[in-house]
């Protein structure tokens, strides 16, 4: 059997994170491919909504990344989006959403490492949670089946 | 009664208020809004503990507003409403006079926002026992459970928004899910799209909901939607010592924070 | 065709529904959800909620789902390639213990996507559609079929209807020729009905409450009578419950889904009392308040469609009555309308 | 129908060797609005971006993607080659397929894949890409100095000789800092005051200088070129007009016995006082704290003597707002309390002091006259040791960094001790002797040499007192780690440089980062060492880590360098990457609903309020307005914003949604 390669998009911040990430690549630590990332000016500026669309175009996980609380190159973009997912995550946990596979965290421009390991445990938490077959059967691409939208 | 109806001639009579906004009897035992501009209006003004309706709402439809000034009969729901509306700009101090309806069926006139707070901080603004029941239990399911549960739930709507209408702090003239560059709720009532419409509302209320319960009493398809919103009231006031509708001035609690703000799922 | 009576017993239905289901066709029949009767799938009559006095939403969605796809396509650097939806894969569906306010919703469904050009959606959906209503034994207070040339027995649109005449017996009445070749599926099951049957006899009494010849002039001639409008309509919120219940309510808005190969044209509900509904791009609203919503749906039922379909666009089922949230009720509405000097 | 253009970077080998460029450029080549691709060894070479320049003119493409290193390398770069070539240079974007791909994935299908995916999700962004450009916004040539230590002194003096204005706020009475208490600096043996008291009185004279001493900043909003600054100027008790500097008050205070901070409690200071005889200004303070009139309510001697009458009882503080375009961060660093060494008896025994009090016991005009006494008994040590490295270089106690300047202050120490007790024996107890700079290690060997320093190379575990002697117990691990006491009369502990108190909290203040020892953190360790994260913010000396005095003043100098090119536009250009909110035509004007809920989540206060008025002049909306010029591009606002009125340009709904489209669905 082939093994489960999941989908997982990492968004993050473009001042800690991403830097951070560039850090890991100069350093040449070698980490999964199945993470790709896209690039925020700051946490603060990820939206909510961001995440749901990331599961309902197929992601198995998701990564949200920025600036160590007070380092925030905003100087306080990362706490409002501090606040917005604890908020968010006692939501999704209501509405039965698996917020395992949401990992959080805070990776500076000088952690190079620090996200190779975020990546690599995320990747191998989802390889063993498997495949996000809930939010598969209300995927966009649910749509484009020849049954198609119900008609009921 | 009659001192109801007595008090409301008066006020139209001195023109403090050009309409006031209170409740009537409906049809088949219901009990509706009223808008009484004149004498004839006022003496089907109608007030017992059967009248839950959280009117604030109307305190921002266009045409209501269209009669000049306003006067309401709010019980504690729409008093809270009034409060998280002037902490959003929606109701200025003055604007709008309120007169406050006790469960007994004693009437207290609130001169400013500032008695409306402090009596707000003496009488019981929490949620019912029963729905903290509702949450309790949905809360001990398994993740998948619950996931079911909304699902079953979410299956019904059928996006006719009445939630949206409903709600006294849904007053935005261009929803989300009405935004279509990019659409990022679709319209569609499909299972996604409901999901979606629905996290999206109660993201959107956390920290704002007065938990009138509006919303799920104006649900045609019966979908316990309060539940989302009330779920996040505790959580928010035991991390960030916010609760929504207790001050006029109040700051948001997610356009704010404190440095040393307690999670415990960011690595 | 000349209408046939029978006598079906009522120890059969379960046999009937086993025998829908034998043959492949879907049932459709209104199911008890908690506070709410859906119409949905069902495999047995058990499932059925025979009882109850109208579902919460109308029968209208086994022609006119609320989500519903019209065209596949593709998204390719060559261009746009269209697969539309193959109108003959609909199925032949039984709806079956809906109200005879349902079955003859579909007069006014039929008339308006029956103009052209032709709604093949709906109509193939419909043709494929074979209803068997119930008569109505009771009735509430938000009913008037009677006041809108409806009525408890009323059998317009429907093909089978079942009318109960004791603990035992159900009267059938086959009306169409599709009611005609479904009935041959359970004849063994029906026996010859009586010529003296009374059928009114076993129905609700629901009292006329308005003219309604009068109340399609006077609404067509309130046009201007902007206060009106706005006495009636003050509550309202402007979500659109009562459209979203409504039998014969039949606005649409499509909308494209699609990721950046693939994507789908659905067409949705929607309702005239969202403010949005006749928002122009270019900000106008030729609707702007909540008012002009209002008589644009009351005239759309009792001026417009009577003028250009020749149909009352209303079935006096009251469901948007008890859907709404802030108690609007159209009969009560209706009968100001009525009197109206 | 787009018109975008895709070059696949090979960096030599850096990405081809594990990313297929070929095929990446050929698949993503079949795109929807793909109108050219191909790939290149070298994409920022010359040839590369002739390569690039063409293309646009060629095929007239109206979107960019290339596909490379970070964005934060090479963006600029590839931005101004489209630029040069007639397009909009935010119509370019970068897709990263080295540090992000082919450095970290092996040689395999997937990272070719992965690539493939980075270059869609770019050419799907770059078709919702706007063009845009840039802000001008003006720039207020006076810059903000805060702290009048030797980097703060350096740095406003060469700001205000370039001819732009400098304001100087200093937290303590009076400017000098730390140099101000030290005797003679290493390695020359100059006196300390000689050289900097100059500076200072130029600092106080200086025509471009403002001086704010006895004060605080409190609020800094803005951002490079247009900071608002709020300065709290603490009540002195006197109008500084007045007095003369007389001195009268201070020698009639009667409260006597306040133990002095620039003696670091070897001396002690009236209530009122200046507090060094240099001091610039020179004229006192009032400390309330030990006020006999502030606590007790009578005394009023300094009043009744003053002969200008210029004491203040009742003086409040002063909120002072400043408009400035740059800042400069000088307020230096602490050292340790005595209360991390509880095994060195630091506090407890009067005899152990630190390197501070050392300095004031040899300086001239110090409590001791610059004669070495004991600070228990007046007598001349005869026998001192010297602790290296009191609390630096020590992981399990939290200081893991080397303070730098104790070798070599420990050094001089020793050699200014043999210099006035000449039949005394220092002793240093060193873990290294880190004498890395000019003429520094030819100093510790003079120490060692001529003036005969016992060093010691281990640590000291315990000091205690015996026979009022101090009893100095360490290990020589030279000798094979053979235990070793010395009966002293005198320890005198090089303590770690530490951040100052209350640095954090300025940090937060002054919107700059930080790092784990709440030094103040510069943009980059070897290429931006005085610049900071924050455009406009600049730091000199000690505050950001522990630095000697020529490096203060060479960092000092260096921010004033990188201030003065600030000053030298009239106006700054700044990336167009800002928030707005939208306009509509009327009747809607703006899809803002006007709840402000944006306004408090901005960090740069750049929301306002518009009112949209009708004919006759009624408001009839209030909405919210981003003031671009404030707003640096976060993007808070937007994710919280519900009816999506505020979008950001850069990365706005519709380019983030369509990026999570692009990615997710191959």
């Amino acid at each position: 059997m082939q093994e489960f390669e999941p989908k997982i998009v990492a968004f993050v911040c473009n001042w800690c994170t991403y830097a951070g990430a560039d850090l890991t690549g100069t350093s040449r630590i070698k980490y999964s491919a199945n993470v790709k990332i896209i690039r925020f000016p700051c946490t603060g500026r990820i939206d909510f909504m961001i995440l749901m669309k990331a599961f309902e175009n197929g992601a198995d996980g998701i990564i949200v990344s920025g600036c160590h609380p007070n380092d925030c190159h905003y100087s306080t973009g990362n706490f409002h989006a501090r606040r917005r997912w604890i908020v968010f995550r006692n939501l999704l946990n209501f509405t039965g959403i698996d917020t395992e596979r949401i990992q959080f965290s805070w990776v500076s421009a000088a952690e190079g490492f620090k996200w190779a390991d975020v990546v690599n445990n995320t990747v191998k938490k989802i390889k063993e949670i498997g495949p996000y077959e809930n939010y598969k059967k209300i995927a966009v691409s649910t749509l484009f089946n020849e049954e198609g939208a119900s008609n009921e | 009664m009659s001192e109801l109806i007595k008090k409301v001639k008066a006020l139209l009579n001195d023109k403090t208020i050009n309409v006031f906004v209170g409740y009537e009897k409906g049809s088949a035992d219901r009990i509706r809004a009223c808008f009484a501009r004149n004498e004839a209006q006022a003496n089907k003004v109608f007030f017992d503990a059967s009248c839950t309706q959280n009117l604030a709402g109307y305190l921002l439809k266009h045409e209501v507003k269209h009669f000049g000034k306003l006067g309401i009969l709010a019980n504690v729901a729409a008093l809270r409403s009034i409060m998280q509306l002037a902490s959003e700009f929606q109701i200025k101090d003055g604007e709008v006079y309120v007169l406050f309806a006790n469960p007994d069926g004693t009437f207290v006139e609130f001169n400013d926002f500032h008695s409306i707070e402090a009596y707000l901080q003496t009488t019981d603004t929490g949620i019912k026992a029963e729905e903290q029941e509702r949450i309790a239990s949905l809360e001990a399911m398994s993740n998948n459970e619950r996931w079911l549960f909304w699902n079953k739930e979410f299956e019904k709507c059928i996006k006719c928004y009445a939630c949206r209408a409903a709600c006294p702090m849904c007053y935005c003239h261009r929803c989300t899910t009405d935004v279509n560059q990019p659409q990022w709720i679709p319209v569609a009532s499909h299972e996604r799209g409901n999901l979606d419409y629905h996290l999206m509302r109660a993201m959107h209320l956390a920290g704002r909901c007065v938990n009138c319960g509006e919303c799920a009493t104006a649900c045609p398809m019966d979908i316990p939607l309060n539940l989302l919103t009330y779920q996040l009231i505790s959580p928010i006031k035991e991390t960030f010592g916010a609760t929504a509708g207790m001050k006029a001035d109040a700051t948001y609690a997610l356009s704010t924070y404190k440095p040393d703000d307690k999670e415990n799922f960011i690595i | 065709m000349e209408k046939e009576l029978k006598i079906l017993k009522y120890s059969d239905l379960p046999k009937l529904i086993e025998r829908f289901r034998s043959q492949g066709f879907p049932v459709l029949a209104p199911v008890r959800k908690g506070k709410v009767v859906e119409i949905e799938q069902v495999q047995t009559i058990d499932e059925i909620a025979l009882d109850v006095l109208l579902s919460t939403q109308s029968a209208k969605k086994a022609a006119f789902p609320k989500v519903e796809k019209v065209l596949d396509y593709t998204l390719a650097k060559s261009g746009v390639t269209q697969q539309p939806v193959d109108l003959d894969s609909f199925q032949e569906t039984i709806l079956f213990g809906v109200r005879p306010c349902d079955a003859s919703g579909f007069k006014s469904l039929d008339a308006i996507f029956g103009e052209e050009p032709k709604d093949q959606f709906y109509l193939q959906k419909k043709a494929k559609s074979t209803i068997i209503s119930f008569s109505c034994p009771v009735a509430d207070e938000y009913c008037f079929c009677t006041s809108v040339g409806g009525g408890p027995g009323n059998t317009t649109g429907s093909d089978l209807q079942f009318t109960g005449i004791s603990k035992d017996e159900i009267l059938v009445e086959i009306l169409t020729e599709k009611g005609t070749k479904l009935s041959a599926l359970f004849a063994d099951l029906l026996s010859v009905a009586g010529s003296g049957i009374d059928k009114s006899k076993f129905l609700a009494d629901v009292k006329v409450v308005f003219d309604v010849d009068g109340v399609v002039k006077k609404t067509t001639a309130s046009f201007n009578n902007a206060a009106l409008w706005l006495d009636q309509s003050l509550r309202c919120i402007g979500c659109g419950a009562c459209a979203f219940v409504c039998p014969t309510c039949a606005c649409f808005d499509f909308q494209d889904e699609q990721n950046t190969k693939k994507g789908v044209r659905l067409r949705l509900w929607d309702s005239c009392g969202f403010s949005l509904f006749t928002l122009h791009t270019s900000g106008h609203n030729p609707r702007e308040v909540q008012s002009q919503r209002w008589r644009q749906r009351i005239l759309h039922k009792f001026a417009y469609m009577p003028e250009q379909l020749h149909v009352v666009g209303c079935e006096g089922c009251g469901r948007c009555s008890r859907a709404c949230p802030v108690d609007m009720n159209i009969k009560e509405h209706l009968t100001s309308i009525g009197a109206i000097v | 129908m787009s018109r975008i253009g895709v070059f696949v970077c090979h960096c030599g080998e850096n990405i081809s060797a594990t990313v297929n460029c070929e095929k990446v450029a050929k698949i993503t080549g079949e795109l929807k609005g793909v109108e050219f691709s191909t790939d290149y060894k070298y994409m920022c070479s010359d040839p590369g971006q002739t390569l690039l320049k063409e293309a646009i003119k060629e095929h007239k493409l109206d979107g960019v993607v290339v596909a490379a290193c970070s964005p934060r390398m090479h963006e600029p770069t590839f931005r101004k080659a489209c630029a040069e070539a007639g397009l909009n240079p935010f119509l370019c974007e970068m897709s990263n397929i080295r540090e992000h791909c082919s450095w970290v994935h092996p040689k395999d299908d997937l990272t070719t894949e992965k690539a493939q995916d980075l270059v869609r999700v770019m050419v799907e962004k770059v078709k919702k890409n706007k063009a845009l450009n840039s802000i001008k916004v003006p720039v207020t040539k006076t810059a903000l100095v805060i702290g009048g230590g030797i980097a703060g002194i350096q740095a406003a003096l060469d700001i205000a000789n370039c001819g732009h204005k400098v304001i100087m706020v200093e937290k303590q009475p009076s400017i000098g800092g730390h140099m101000s208490q030290l005797s003679e600096t290493f390695p020359t043996l100059d006196c300390s005051q000689c050289i900097l008291t100059p500076r200072m009185v130029e600092v106080a004279q200086h025509p471009n200088i403002t001086l704010h001493t006895y004060s605080e900043v409190e609020v800094v909003d803005g951002f490079i070129g247009n900071f608002k600054v709020k300065i709290r100027k603490k009540s002195k008790s006197l109008d500084e007009h007045l007095c003369t500097g007389c001195g009268l008050c201070t020698t009639k205070c009667p409260q006597k016995k306040i133990p002095n901070e620039f003696e670091r409690g070897l001396g002690f200071r009236p209530a009122i006082y200046v507090p060094f005889p240099q001091a610039v200004p020179n004229k006192p303070v009032i400390d309330r704290e030990n006020c006999t009139y502030y606590i007790k309510g009578k005394c009023k001697v300094c009043e009744i003597v003053c002969p200008t009458k210029a004491i203040r009882f009742d003086q409040e503080d002063e909120i002072v707002e400043v408009a400035v375009g740059a800042i400069v961060l000088a307020t230096g660093f602490d050292v340790l309390q005595p209360d991390f060494f509880p095994e060195y008896g630091y506090g407890k025994y009067k005899d152990v002091i630190d390197g501070l009090q050392f300095e004031r016991l040899a300086s001239a005009s110090g409590p001791t006259q610059g004669q070495i006494r004991r600070p228990s008994d007046g007598k001349e040590p005869k026998k001192i040791v010297f602790v290296a490295c009191a609390g630096s270089r020590d992981p399990a106690k939290g200081i893991e960094y080397c303070s730098k300047i104790c070798c070599m202050y420990t050094a001089k120490h020793a050699m200014l001790y043999k210099h006035k007790v000449h039949d005394g024996t220092p002793y240093v107890f060193y873990m290294d002797i880190r004498a890395g700079g000019k003429m520094y290690e030819e100093f510790v060997r003079r120490t060692i040499v001529e003036d005969g320093t016992h060093y010691v190379r281990g640590r000291v575990s315990t000091i205690y007192e015996k026979n009022g002697k101090l009893i100095v117990r360490g290990a020589d691990t030279l000798m094979g780690g053979i235990p070793i006491e010395i009966e002293a009369d005198m320890v005198v502990l090089a303590t770690a440089g530490v951040a100052n108190k209350g640095a954090e909290e300025l940090a937060q203040t002054v919107h700059v980062s930080y790092d784990s020892y709440k030094f103040f953190a510069e943009a980059h360790p070897k290429l931006k060492p005085v610049e900071t994260n924050t455009a406009g913010i600049f730091l000199a000396g000690a505050c950001q880590a522990p630095k000697d005095i020529p490096e203060s003043v060479a960092a000092a100098s260096g921010a004033a360098v990188k201030v003065a090119a600030l000053f030298s536009n009239d106006e700054l250009t700044r990336d167009p990457l800002v928030a707005l909110v939208n306009r509509q035509p009327a009747p809607v004007f703006s899809t803002c609903v006007g709840c402000f809920l944006c306004q408090s989540v901005c960090p740069y206060q750049a929301i306002e309020r518009e009112e949209i008025k009708n004919r006759n002049g009624e408001v009839i909306k209030t909405l919210a307005r981003v003031n671009e010029g404030l707003c640096q591009g976060c993007g808070t606002c937007v994710a919280l914003c519900r009816t999506k009125a505020i979008d950001i340009h850069g990365y706005s709904n519709q380019q983030v949604y369509t990026e999570i489209m692009a990615l997710l669905n191959d």
